[in-house]
């Protein structure tokens, strides 16, 4: 087993993923840019050390100072975490080079599925269904426009290097596809660096329904059954849950069968996930392959009652797959609330600034995964989750209530957060009711937020002056840290950790 | 004690008095008997005709984030000028500016001097945290100005472009 | 289902209890009494009313006060918790005579099982596996010691109506035994106004295995498997698990079928626990039926993946069992530490006093069932417990690391806690080798605790010294409250609540 | 700065000074470098040789507990009298005096005056949250005096017997 890990990543997922070291007595180390020296994360480590600037680009996404600091530190492996350079190809190629292990995929294997149009190639000529599409990526608009009449409108526009949402677009007709192929490529090339793009036919009110994977060195390789995570905004999750509503036992049991198909034809190698779209009449076709731990991977660790984090560290330190296909079953539900710096009220821009307070949710059924505290800043830099919380029940409707209550019982004060969107999403008698689309947001909650009642503006009103009328003493306080900087806060010898 | 707070720019005054139990607030004609104990400095626990509510409260340059059944009213201070973005304000230009709530990078400025434009029509893409956003009109009008090209880093409240609105 | 349910208790189980009322949208009524004023269960209610003076005569066990408020508030039934009035069947008696439903056996059957030794008789008719001891409780110390020479030494002597070890003695010879039989009953009589105390055997290195049944009441029960709870400090519980290492498939089946046998003859309703000692060579005996919610319930909940408060509430409120046996299991490995206000260091005195700073533990696996905050006093005048963290893993292993890392963050400041014993105790190698016995504390704890190592000490020097150099401002809000007492702590008011 | 901090009575002396990188803690010969950061009032990250540690403190009328590794310490600061036995003090009685940790009801008087006991024989029991604790004689010796009955309230301190050491 791995002495000592080096995570390159930051917030909720590091905090996770150095808990999990902890556990099976690995010592971790922690990298962060000059703006994340009191981050969560740095503070999670047994070790941290400074790697870059704020922009991405000089720390998080510098491969040359995270191999460096592993190196210097005497780590014998990486985990990427989620984003950043998770799903590098290139990256992972550079660990293997160095010898350090990549806890996840092969580069090779990575390399095949992050590229969407190599993928489609691979898996249709196995017969995975497929979303009708253009067989290759491009950068010419003209070849898109063409592809578009083919295949007919609507039309989704894609990064062909993308993920999470950045650089997707939806286009009815003609001139919404020009103007999407535009942004699309500029964004596709300042997420990650390459403007092409592709084109496929947009299905009408589908679910988004993915399959946890684990597979060893060895050639073993099983599902953890299905997450559905059609709640979106921006193309992004912001709710997602299992066992999934649309799916029984028969279609459980062939979509698993199709994501181990896909696992094995790609080579693809310790945990993963595999993405479909299933529409209204229960047809389901293979979107792609996340080469990477999830965000909402906690509700499968919930419901099918194992600990992915260290699966993923076992796999890669050459362990055999120790679960067996037919021992794993489904138990309760669980649901995952992303919690987003962002504003639900004007569409969903991040928000940054300080926490001036949080207090987390805590109690039976309830996870929370977090990478913030009160008094922490949340920068412009990175990409604004600030936490998740899950909530397991042994059925639906409770975990439903349960998050509802846990949600309604989280303050986050001084930033614009998702919560109050989330609670009323979970509340929302169509939820409820498992009517989960990914149109579910623009169709149930485009008349969000409720108008305030007066009774209860005149209850908060109440409490301001209350709160004013307590001693200056006490408000000074109110916010984590006196404003005053404390004579020790030492910057430069953080670098010592490496040494 | 009289306190006065606005929200949304509407003020709203406030007066906490001695009630024959507890307290009471006292906002125009209406009274709110109520009877608190502090947690914590965030943290009150409030009694309101029967019910006992948990709030949270913070504050930062005179804006007030309370937190009371789930749901986070921000109320300024009156009197006080407050543009404190970083924390969370929700501060619209005026009328006759385009700007922007975050820092960012501008993309594109889809529009020139001059132009005719129209209520929400998108006049400026500006990129923050990854994310494009379209900045659009806030009136039906004509461009005066434009104080920024493609590819500026913009800081919230700069205006961007200034407009002379129709009437 | 029921309206509105009072909670007759107050820390942790009151706020758990809370919680699932909200999940169930039922309204809750906190009672308290008048230095609970600013309690965590006071807050977590719809509504709270004073019940009386800070001695539990006065308030918790006050039950004219707690019928009369039940009664005002309008709430339809009363959820006891565990300790104070749960298993008081004149409490029980006298809420069914108000047409008050109590969440908890009927009086009957609770007086019943309450009563060891008429327990005993019945259970002894149906063939029942009993630990020799005396035929009847005794108030006589003549008869004890006569009755001990029968039994033969070691013998235990307890308190006939006793629960939770108080009363608890064990003598090895008649001379321990006066001494014992003085205090016990002594101890019975204030705690529970009977001085009877009864004695038995004393079985040498047993395991303390109890099983977790539900009855609903229609005559349909079933079990939910054991908890193991031999870690005991003063004949208390302070670590339970489940499962329990030292059972097997079969030994399982014949202990739960015993557990359900004791249910049947009883009579029994709603949740309980039949409590068995188990010695080395894997015999089993009845010890007693606990009427209650246990403290340390959440163990199975998450290695069964039930809500036991939850069922508690439906099967008063009258709905069939939903549970079959054949379709329960567990799955996974759960832990729980009780985390006690009390000295480890000086034979776990209690500890009393205000919290100044405290930090609940979170993330994968991990619970925390809390009745406490930063800033809140701990009283003389109730049970010690702070609250219960609680963590599950796929394995037994994993979870004890889980248990020991969330452990070693978890400070609570101000006051002594047993939390670093805990630590100490789920990472000794006995514990994690499975070798838990009752004597398991005296046995491998009583070097407990370790010299501190000069560089610790050296560390929290500098740590000190640090934080004393920090402006005044920040040190005198250290403490959660400010000194000021604020202008608006408005008392008497409170009790509008009920109104 | 130089502090001085009890631990048990020991006292220690401790001077912080700037370091080439960071800063360091001087304890008579030993030096410790350290780097921090402070997250809140009382939460640091402080860094002790390539290490970062999370450190929890809260202090209350001089006596400081310090939460590292998953141990608490406490130490009171020097020249402070600090008998704060709610804040969960455990400072233990004279040799010639015996007293209780916690508030509670004497529930037996085991000795008499002029009774000779021995080191840990039990003197008295007080019960407090419904526990009977045993208070033990800390020495050989003669009981002097007698402050209190059974039945009696007793506070945290105060003597219930005076001891004449044997020696």
């Amino acid at each position: 087993m791995f002495k000592k890990i080096l995570i390159a990543n930051r917030g909720e997922i590091a905090v996770r993923v150095m808990k999990a070291c902890r556990e099976l007595g690995i010592k971790s180390v922690a990298v962060y840019s000059t703006i994340d020296r009191t981050a969560l994360h740095v503070q999670s480590a047994d070790e941290a050390v400074c790697i870059g600037e704020a922009p991405p680009s000089e720390s998080y996404l510098n491969i040359d100072s995270i191999i460096e600091t592993a190196k210097k530190t005497g780590a014998d492996a990486i985990h990427p975490g989620y984003g950043f350079l998770a799903e590098n190809h290139l990256f992972a190629e550079r660990c293997e080079k160095e010898g350090i292990v990549f806890i996840g995929p092969t580069s090779r294997s990575m390399k095949l599925v992050g590229d969407k149009v190599a993928s489609r190639a691979v898996t249709e000529n196995v017969g995975i269904p497929l979303i009708p599409g253009m067989k290759h990526k491009s950068t010419d608009p003209d070849e898109c426009l063409t592809a578009a009449k083919k295949i007919g409108y609507p039309v989704l526009l894609k990064a062909s290097a993308g993920g999470g949402g950045k650089g997707m677009h939806v286009a009815r007709n003609k001139e919404e596809l020009k103007e999407a192929i535009e942004s699309g490529m500029r964004e596709a090339k300042s997420a990650f660096g390459d403007p092409s793009v592709y084109l496929e036919k947009y299905i009408e009110k589908p679910r988004h329904v993915e399959f946890q994977v684990l597979a060893d060195n060895h050639g073993d390789a099983v599902h953890l059954f299905e997450r559905e995570c059609s709640i979106q905004r921006r193309h992004q999750k912001i709710v997602e849950e299992s066992p999934s509503v649309a799916l029984d036992d028969d279609l459980r049991r062939r979509m698993g069968e199709t994501a181990l198909k896909v696992v094995e034809v790609s080579g693809y190698t310790n945990a993963g996930t595999v993405e479909f779209l299933l529409d209204e009449n229960k047809k389901f076709y293979f979107l792609e392959v996340n080469a990477r731990l999830q965000v909402e991977h906690p509700v499968t660790e919930l419901v099918v009652g194992i600990d992915l984090v260290h699966a993923q560290i076992r796999i890669a330190a050459g362990e055999k797959l120790w679960l067996k296909q037919e021992q794993l079953s489904q138990r309760g539900h669980a649901i995952e609330c992303r919690i987003y710096a962002e504003d639900p009220e004007n569409n969903f821009l991040p928000s940054a600034g300080k926490i001036l307070y949080m207090k987390e949710p805590t109690g039976p059924g309830i996870r929370h995964d977090c990478g913030v505290y009160s008094g922490s800043e949340v920068s412009v830099y990175y990409d604004p989750i600030l936490s998740k919380l899950i909530a397991y029940a042994p059925t639906r409707e409770i975990c439903c209530q349960r998050m509802a209550a846990a949600l309604a019982n989280f303050p986050i004060l001084g930033i614009k957060t998702d919560i109050e969107f989330l609670k009323d999403t979970v509340n929302h008698p169509e939820f409820i009711a498992g009517n989960t689309f990914t149109n579910f947001i623009e169709k149930n909650m485009s008349d969000w937020p409720p108008e305030t009642k007066i009774d209860h503006l005149n209850r908060a009103l109440t409490s301001a002056a209350l709160f004013s009328s307590l001693p200056k003493t006490r408000i000074s306080s109110s916010d984590g840290k006196s404003s005053i900087p404390s004579p020790w806060e030492s910057l430069g010898a953080w670098e010592i950790a490496g040494g | 004690m009289e306190y006065e707070f606005l929200l949304n720019g509407t003020a709203y005054s406030i007066k906490l008095e001695k009630a024959k139990s507890g307290h009471k607030a006292v906002l125009g004609k209406i009274e709110i008997p109520f009877a608190s104990s502090q947690i914590s400095d965030n943290e009150y626990s409030i009694m309101f005709d029967g019910e006992s509510k948990s709030v949270y409260i913070a504050e930062t340059n005179g804006a007030l984030f309370v937190h009371i059944n789930g749901r986070v009213i921000r109320l300024d201070k009156a009197g006080l000028e407050n543009n404190n973005f970083a924390a969370g304000g929700d501060v619209f230009g005026a009328k006759d500016e385009v700007s922007t709530l975050m820092p960012g990078k501008i993309v594109k400025i889809l529009v020139g001097e001059g132009d005719k434009v129209t209520l929400n029509q998108t006049l400026v893409i500006v990129e923050s945290m990854k994310m494009e956003n379209k900045i659009v009109s806030p009136t039906d009008g004509e461009i005066k100005s434009i104080h920024f090209s493609d590819g500026d880093l913009v800081e919230p409240g700069q205006p961007i472009i200034i407009l002379i609105p129709a009437d």
